[in-house]
């Protein structure tokens, strides 16, 4: 017997031996490694993956932190300067604005080249021309394209919707985008657009070639010829990997001017980039990393060099929250910034629902009125933040905020605190009983963070007297779907969250602004006389206490209407390894630090 | 006996299983065999004999299912505890029932031919050793090319019985080695056991046919319940068996119930492995059978017989002729078809389902075709159990309660209580002991006479049929060879395969 | 399999159920979605296994998901046995007709989609709701046992006892109700128990992957939670669902291999001598 | 011969039609609306139309299925909706990631599992055979979404000592590549084995059975030479198709949890996407391989039938 046993045994060491051969001759049909001289990586991993790199389509953060390196805007905003300012970037200097804020005049900076491709006569990257940023700015409005940046511009330059509806062809000039000379360009808008520079800014305004465009067609997304900082190497769903552009221009690093403050950057080691011209690393790589859990022990273990700190983790990360503070064990490996983000999360009601909304009998307009503002009462913005962002976001009435100039500090934080026996009387009053309440379904995009924000918003109604069967979960497969769910008009309640494109908070009212109602960007098809009087005259405004004041009256009307639940900034913990000299951001600016990032090496 | 080889002594398996366990499947076994001697033994089914060869083979695992204990001592070497592998070759070796299945199904027999020969032979007599074997069972070389599926059971058994040759074991076990096959087949295996007797192997041969004992044996053992009952010499001419069957009253010869017209029948397209799909299996059958006449159909496996009988019950098509029922009935439905012909199987234990009540079994056609109302079922089910003579107590019992001839009984009362015109038996009593078989045939001939039924009995064994019919019928390769009177045909066969038949029966 | 064991196994089933009866009849695990509770609170009396990040009572969600798991459970496993033993004996009796063809053209297709693409495919053509899971699950589990089933009835209908009932008169569809799959029930028990081990692991990736069962709580929605705590070491929403799940999934895989046993103890009639 | 291939394209054909069929409908026609994904901030009605209409939603079931089974027959697979990689390039890169991946895990788990069911086999109803099937209980009973947890955790709590990468891919060396798929290959194994495990040895134990398996032993065949020339050769057919039937969905499936979670851009994870964000030309090209694949792989399965197994060898 143990004989036979011990023949079953070699037999299995036998395919055992011949099963890792194999393994390892098919290993081998890999690449050699390649010896590389010791080379700067940076590792930024992002929560979710970048999928599209052509600038048009750049509508999410993490398209705009690719897009931004491998491309030039005219303008960037400054390194380390907060409130956000900003700066030339391929444009030579800020624009000059005629009187009556109408044009806008561009100087570009002379000797910026595109990098090399093939999409190029010789294959080599030519100088960028003012015909460029034309080129650029026509092909939002060209349907081809599937533009989902055009809404910036749309109505406010001078015959550029004209163009498009004419056909989009290339070979005709727009009359609001006037070539100076090569290198300048003006820009000829409807009316003021006081807002126009920081749209030069954002990554859907980034330069292309039209050669590239022509040339690779289809697959233009996956292969950016720009002028920034970086190129592109590789690129899949779990990463992608830019080289330092070599023919970048040198722009030495003045600090003072991106805005250093010893007092808050002393201790990064920033100090060390000054007069250098960025890039400073060899190589940026972009880890897509969906699953939290995944991207912290990837951080933990080194794997790559930033991440957001996952809600989960906060309280190992943080010895105390105000201020927060990093637990002392991380200290020797990490550094951190605690910043809040330029967003608004808040559930607009949708005035056209039945119950909820805005109504033409003004006796049923009152109930349902005392309907929402029962519910505003009723949602635990306290809990909320402490359940989900672990205490750290900041809750403020309206939505204008903190991180906002127009910010209001001194508004009455009423309607962000809760009350739930206020709540059940206004519901008594206005003769709300759990039989004729209405359906309030809940739209969220399946993932379970959706599910448990939604069972938590389920457990506040039931305090103030929703019955249980009334609110119900309605998941969409896809974000998409929820989109259209919204821009239909089918939901009660629109729970979204709003990132700031720019830093002005007009980028927010205009989401109650009526003549935006849905398909627009009204999702709440909110609807008041007065408030679009106001935004109207505002839009076109430069920024000053005046405007502000407007800003603010209609922050309150919003607030009077009980137009949405709101509001919270969401703050957020950037970690990063000590090797890596960086200021992270995450926000609008998309991505513009990384060009700053040096790497030591230990 | 002085110059035994084998002896057996105190042989004793209980079993192991929950449920069974402390069962003794062999109670004390003590015999002999001595060299080149020729050992039958019998018994009724359940009696331990199959248990014996394996316990003799050491295939069984001692200590897991069962414990052995005993002693098995070959040429004075102990056997017992010694897993088959562990033997020097050369000791006992054993061959089974299912010839094909008993050869590995993916390699040539060649192959399996030469591994024995590579185990127990040295390097240089093995091939002709081999051939050899081969010559002496008059096997030709080519079949060592073949797959055990492209040959027929006899020659698998004969193969079987060649790779026993090429090790030429002190005792070959022979577990019913023919039982499988035809009556011509049958003989060729004994003959291919008697040749490696002569070559001075002893052989055990296990069979319940007690004339195959009787007719090749030296000796005869007979077990029952676990313990040999008898062991003596088998005298010349002995035919050990039963009361002969009374043979029945013969037809009345008037209009006939069915009239086959050159039946032609093809193979399955699915059908057996063999590779003769779409070609003839009935090539031309013409016949006809008058009421409460006995036919039976006799032929080598393969000739066509059972094809023959599901086509008549209409569950293989046919593809040319005609089969007229009583009168001008040609195509019936399938409701009139079963009150016209009605088949017995050759295995009762297959051909009841499993999960229905006795009950349940018999009443099921009687509900389908009858007029019979459920509240009288019950009393129709007990009048047609006691006409196969068992009492209603079984009306709650599962097949697997019952015994092999309880379970054929039930299977006839299923077949006849639609008084079907024409009752056909397919091998009725293959599968049954010499007792019950005969029990089983006398039930046959009893109620064809009752219900003036036509019976067509179908066999390989021209003995026991012909003593209870009318008219012999026997075929070859798809066609009537020859069809007469059962007396004349047996006095004077005409037809080769008669005669051979006839030759092989009386041995 | 030993029958001590087996009991053991029947025993388990029985607490699982009977748990889920207490929550269908209220008894318990009602409050599985007030968050009323601290965030990830530890064990406490008045919350058993400690509370999830928004408060919710871990303990009373796994006793719910215990219910929530035999509803799919059993759905999925009876409608996908059932269709599969249905479409299977069909196919299998007439072979090579065109019943068979069509069957098994189906079958093919079904398995050319893979599973999870498939779920995913019909969750969303339903739009996300536990019907449409449920239905994805059946529409693709029946497949294997339709197939086991097809060659099932292959060789039962050779054997004589169903030969014999054609012979008698019974029609094909009576002959497949009352002596096919009637013979096939160890099979088709095994094979259900499988279906719904199948089911409650692939609740576990659909509610991983966001498209699980939605109106209620499971055991794939906790440990989907999960995911995000165990990384900072917080174990209770984890071991709650997974354990209780791992045990169920066992017991049902072990009364399959019970039932599949039995079965091929069945069909060697010769009893236990043989090797 | 001829009606032998005649027969095999045509029910080719019939399949393909059937899953290309199935999934569009699926898919794409009731699948997720792009156009919202692909619409900008603040959209007119007009836009909304204009996206609609580019991406075909406005056409009817059967010219939209036309259009696609014409563009199929022409091998153009066209563009990711989402990413704008030309659709067979994406398809190729990741389709041999998802093999490279699973590969060695299929190969590992296969061989395994057969070895330790001719093991349960041959000690069947005693302690090798009963610890083996435990084990294989275990692993059946395990969602691979908990392995997968558990050995996160593992690895991120095992700090820095740790040799093998959390998430993340590469084939720049040999030890880089079996560093990258250690971990995936593990969970791969783990959840694999015990379903294998289930059938090999159920396969094993009824040819044991068989009577040439008594023969070969009543005429001294040793446990080795029983397992290995008599009892594996016939236990080969359903081997072969648990084998050969795995082959596509490892090639068109992959696998979507080891991949999302271990950062591995392979072709489970863009499928997925595929679906969940409603990209027809990834979507219909995933089927329309997958049905390539699998009539392929029926061909294939069908050429190895007749090659271990005489009797069909001879019957055509």
């Amino acid at each position: 017997m143990l004989e036979k046993t011990n023949r079953d045994g070699q037999l299995l060491r036998r395919v055992l031996l011949a099963t890792l051969g194999m393994t390892v001759l098919l290993g081998c049909e890999d690449r050699a490694p390649e010896q590389t001289p010791q080379l700067k990586v940076y590792r930024h991993a992002m929560d979710q993956a970048t999928v599209d790199l052509d600038p048009a389509a750049a509508a999410t953060i993490y398209s705009t932190f690719v897009v931004n390196n491998v491309y030039d805007t005219l303008f960037m905003y400054k390194y380390l300067a907060r409130p956000y300012a900003l700066k030339p970037n391929l444009a030579a200097t800020l624009p000059e604005v005629s009187a009556d804020g109408l044009s806008y005049t561009i100087r570009l900076r002379r000797g910026v080249k595109f990098i090399d491709s093939p999409a190029f006569d010789n294959g080599q990257g030519r100088e960028v021309t003012a015909a460029d940023v034309v080129y650029s700015m026509m092909r939002h409005f060209d349907p081809a394209t599937r533009s989902q940046g055009a809404w910036l511009w749309q109505g406010r330059i001078q015959g550029l919707d004209q163009w498009a509806a004419a056909g989009a062809d290339y070979s005709k000039s727009v009359s609001g985008l006037e070539l100076v000379d090569s290198h300048q360009l003006r820009i000829h808008l409807t009316r003021p657009y006081p807002q126009l520079p920081y749209t030069l800014a954002n990554a859907f305004s980034a330069v292309v070639p039209k050669e590239a465009v022509d040339h690779f067609g289809r697959e233009f997304s996956r292969n950016p010829v720009g002028s920034g900082p970086f190129e592109l190497v590789s690129f899949d769903t779990s990463k992608a990997v830019l080289r330092a552009n070599e023919g970048f221009r040198s722009v030495p690093v003045d600090l003072a001017e991106e805005g250093f403050d010893p007092a808050v950057h002393g201790e990064l080691g920033i100090e060390a980039i000054a007069g250098r011209s960025p890039p400073f690393v060899d190589e940026l790589e972009f880890h897509f990393v969906p699953e939290s859990s995944a991207r912290w022990a990837a951080f933990r273990r080194g794997e790559v060099d930033f991440t957001l700190a996952p809600n989960e983790v906060l309280d190992l990360t943080l010895a105390q929250t105000s201020p927060p503070q990093m637990a002392e064990e991380l200290q020797t490996d990490y550094r951190m910034r605690v910043a809040t983000e330029p967003a608004v999360l808040f559930n607009i009601f949708n005035m056209d629902s039945e119950g909820f909304g805005q109504h033409t009998d003004p006796l049923q307009n009152e109930r349902q009125h005392a309907l929402r503002c029962a519910i505003i009462a009723g949602f635990d913005w306290q809990q909320h933040n402490e359940r989900f962002y672990f205490d750290l976001g900041e809750i403020f009435p309206g939505v204008i905020p903190p991180d906002v100039a127009e910010f209001d500090p001194n508004l009455s934080t009423d309607s962000v605190i809760r009350d739930v026996d206020y709540a059940k009387r206004l519901l008594a009053e206005h003769g709300w009983t759990a039989e004729n309440l209405p359906l309030l379904t809940f739209g969220v995009p399946g993932s379970i963070t959706q599910r448990n924000i939604f069972e938590q918003f389920r457990s506040f109604m039931l305090d103030i007297g929703y019955p249980r069967d009334k609110v119900v979960l309605q998941q969409f497969a896809t974000f998409g779907d929820l989109n259209r769910a919204w821009k239909r008009s089918e939901l009660p309640i629109i729970n979204k969250g709003w990132g700031l494109d720019y830093p002005d908070a007009e980028n927010i009212l205009q989401l109650f602004y009526g003549p935006n109602r849905t398909p627009g960007s009204n999702d709440g098809n909110y609807q008041n006389d007065q408030y679009d009087l106001w935004y109207e005259k505002a839009s076109v405004m430069q920024p000053g206490p005046e405007r502000t004041e407007l800003y603010r009256s209609m922050n309150r009307l919003l607030i009077d209407d009980c137009a949405a639940i709101t509001g919270l900034s969401r703050t957020q913990v950037l970690m990063w390894n000590r090797r890596a000299i960086a200021y992270p951001d995450r926000a609008m600016v998309g991505g513009f630090y990384l060009r700053f990032v040096d790497v030591v090496e230990d | 006996m002085s110059d035994s080889i084998l002896e057996v002594r105190d042989l004793t398996v209980t079993l192991r299983h929950r449920g069974a366990s402390g069962r003794r499947l062999l109670d004390a076994i003590d015999f002999s065999v001595a060299a080149g001697e020729f050992v039958g033994l019998s018994g009724p089914s359940g009696s331990g004999k199959s248990t014996l060869a394996l316990a003799l083979l050491g295939l069984i695992d001692d200590g897991k299912q069962a414990s052995v204990s005993g002693s098995i001592e070959l040429n004075g070497g102990q056997l017992l505890g010694q897993p088959a592998a562990q033997r020097d070759g050369r000791c006992i070796a054993g061959i089974f029932q299912d010839p094909v299945a008993a050869l590995n199904p993916v390699r040539t027999v060649g192959s399996q031919l030469r591994e024995v020969a590579q185990r127990h032979l040295p390097r240089g007599s093995r091939q002709s050793q081999v051939q050899s074997a081969l010559s002496s069972l008059q096997l030709p070389d080519a079949l060592l090319q073949r797959y055990p599926f492209q040959l027929s059971g006899g020659q698998c058994q004969r193969i079987a019985i060649c790779m026993a040759m090429v090790i030429s074991p002190a005792v070959l076990i022979a577990d019913e080695p023919t039982s499988a096959l035809d009556t011509l087949s049958q003989q060729a295996v004994m003959q291919a056991l008697d040749v490696l007797r002569q070559q001075g192997s002893a052989i055990v041969l296990i069979s319940h046919d007690r004339r195959l004992i009787g007719r090749w044996c030296d000796r005869s053992m007979v077990m029952d319940a676990g313990r040999l009952t008898v062991n003596q010499a088998v005298s010349e001419g002995e035919l050990p068996g039963g009361p002969k069957y009374r043979k029945p009253a013969a037809s009345d010869g008037n209009s006939p119930v069915l009239r086959c017209h050159g039946v032609v029948a093809r193979h399955r397209a699915n059908g057996s492995s063999k590779g003769n799909r779409g070609s003839a299996a009935l090539a031309g059958i013409t016949f006809e059978l008058s009421a409460g006449e006995t036919l039976a159909v006799v032929g080598p496996s393969g000739c066509g017989k059972s094809t023959l009988a599901r086509v008549l019950v209409g569950l293989h098509p046919a593809s040319g002729g005609r089969i007229q029922w009583g009168g001008a009935l040609e195509r019936p439905s399938r409701r009139q078809r079963a009150r016209m012909a009605q088949l017995v199987f050759q295995n009762p234990a297959l051909s009841l389902s499993p999960t229905k009540t006795v009950m349940k079994l018999i009443a099921e056609p009687m509900l389908l075709h009858t007029t019979v109302s459920r509240s009288q079922v019950k009393d129709e089910v007990a009048k047609w159990l006691a006409r196969v003579g068992l009492s209603t107590e079984l009306f709650d019992r599962y097949p697997h309660q019952l015994s092999g001839g309880q379970q054929q009984r039930i299977a006839i009362a299923r077949a006849i209580c639609l008084e079907p015109r024409v009752l056909i038996a397919d091998e009725p009593v293959a599968a049954l002991d010499d007792d019950t078989r005969q029990a089983a045939l006398r039930l046959l001939a009893q109620i064809q006479v009752q219900h003036r039924m036509a019976l067509i009995l179908i066999s390989h064994d021209l003995s026991s049929v012909t003593k209870v019919s009318d008219r012999v019928l026997v075929m070859d390769a798809g066609r009537v060879v020859e069809l007469g009177e059962t007396a004349g045909v047996l006095a004077a066969p005409s037809h080769p395969l008669t005669q051979a038949l006839l030759a092989a029966d009386c041995g | 399999m030993s029958r001590w064991a087996a009991q053991l196994c029947w025993s388990i089933l029985g607490t699982y159920v009977a748990i889920a009866v207490g929550v269908w009849c209220g008894l318990w695990g009602q409050n599985y979605d007030l968050a009323g509770g601290p965030k990830w609170g530890g064990i406490s009396s008045d919350y058993w296994l400690g509370t999830n990040l928004i408060g919710q009572d871990i303990f009373a969600r796994s006793l719910t998901s215990v219910a929530t798991a035999l509803q799919t459970g059993l759905m999925v496993g009876g409608l996908a046995t059932m269709a599969g033993a249905l479409a299977g004996a069909c196919a299998g009796y007439w072979r090579g007709r065109w019943p068979d063809r069509i069957l098994l053209w189906l079958m093919g297709v079904i398995d050319a989609i893979p599973f999870v693409l498939l779920a995913a495919a019909i969750a969303y053509a339903l739009g996300a709701q536990f019907i449409a899971v449920a239905l994805a699950m059946i529409l693709t589990l029946w497949v294997p046992v339709a197939r086991l089933v097809r060659a099932e009835t292959q060789k039962l209908r050779t054997m004589p006892y169903v030969e014999s009932a054609q012979i008698i008169g019974v029609s094909p569809v009576l002959i497949i109700l009352r002596h096919i799959l009637p013979n096939t029930w160890h099979l088709l028990m095994a094979q259900g128990l499988l279906v719904m081990v199948a089911a409650l692991k692939a609740e576990v990736v659909l509610s991983f992957l966001g498209i699980g069962s939605q109106a209620s709580v499971s055991w794939g929605v906790m440990i989907a939670e999960s995911t995000q705590e165990v990384a900072s070491g917080r174990f209770n929403n984890f071991l709650a669902a997974s354990i209780p799940l791992f045990g169920l999934v066992f017991v049902l895989g072990s009364l399959a291999d019970f039932f599949q046993s039995r079965r091929a103890g069945d069909s060697r009639a010769s009893g236990p001598m043989q090797a | 011969m001829r009606d032998y291939l005649l027969k095999q394209s045509l029910n080719a054909v019939a399949l393909m039609i059937g899953v290309t069929l199935l999934s569009f409908s699926l898919l794409v026609y009731f699948g997720p609306d792009q156009t919202y994904s692909l619409l900008g901030k603040n959209p007119t009605p007009e836009q909304i139309a204009s996206v609609h209409q580019q991406l075909g939603y406005d056409q009817n079931f059967a010219e939209r299925y036309l259009d696609f089974l014409k563009r199929m027959l022409v091998l153009d697979l066209g563009y990711a909706q989402s990413s704008g990689e030309a659709v067979s390039s994406l398809l190729a890169r990741t389709s041999m990631i998802s093999l490279a991946l699973l590969l060695p895990g299929f190969v590992l788990g296969h061989a395994l599992a057969l070895l330790l069911s001719m093991l349960s086999a041959q000690y069947q109803g005693r302690w090798p055979d009963r610890l083996i099937s435990m084990a294989s209980m275990v692993s059946m009973s395990t969602s691979t979404v908990v392995v997968i947890i558990a050995l996160q955790w593992w690895l991120s709590s095992s700090g820095d000592s740790g040799w093998f990468p959390v998430r993340g891919w590469s084939t720049d060396s040999v030890i880089d590549y079996l560093r990258h798929i250690a971990m995936p290959t593990l969970a791969l194994v783990l959840v694999s084995v015990g379903y294998h495990i289930r059938i090999y040895r159920a396969v094993i134990c009824e040819e044991m059975g068989q009577d040439y398996v008594r023969t070969a032993r009543a005429f001294g065949a040793g446990p080795v030479v029983v397992l290995f020339r008599h009892v594996l050769p016939n236990c080969l057919l359903p081997i072969i198709t648990r084998v050969v039937f795995s082959v596509p969905l490892l090639l068109v499936s992959g696998s979507l949890l080891l991949e999302s979670y271990f950062g591995i851009p392979g072709i489970g994870k863009v499928s997925f996407d595929a679906i969940t964000n409603g990209d027809q030309p990834v979507l219909l090209a995933i089927v329309t391989f997958s049905g390539v694949a699998l009539v392929l792989v029926q061909n294939l399965a069908d050429a190895l039938y007749r090659w271990v197994d005489p009797r069909l060898r001879v019957q055509t």
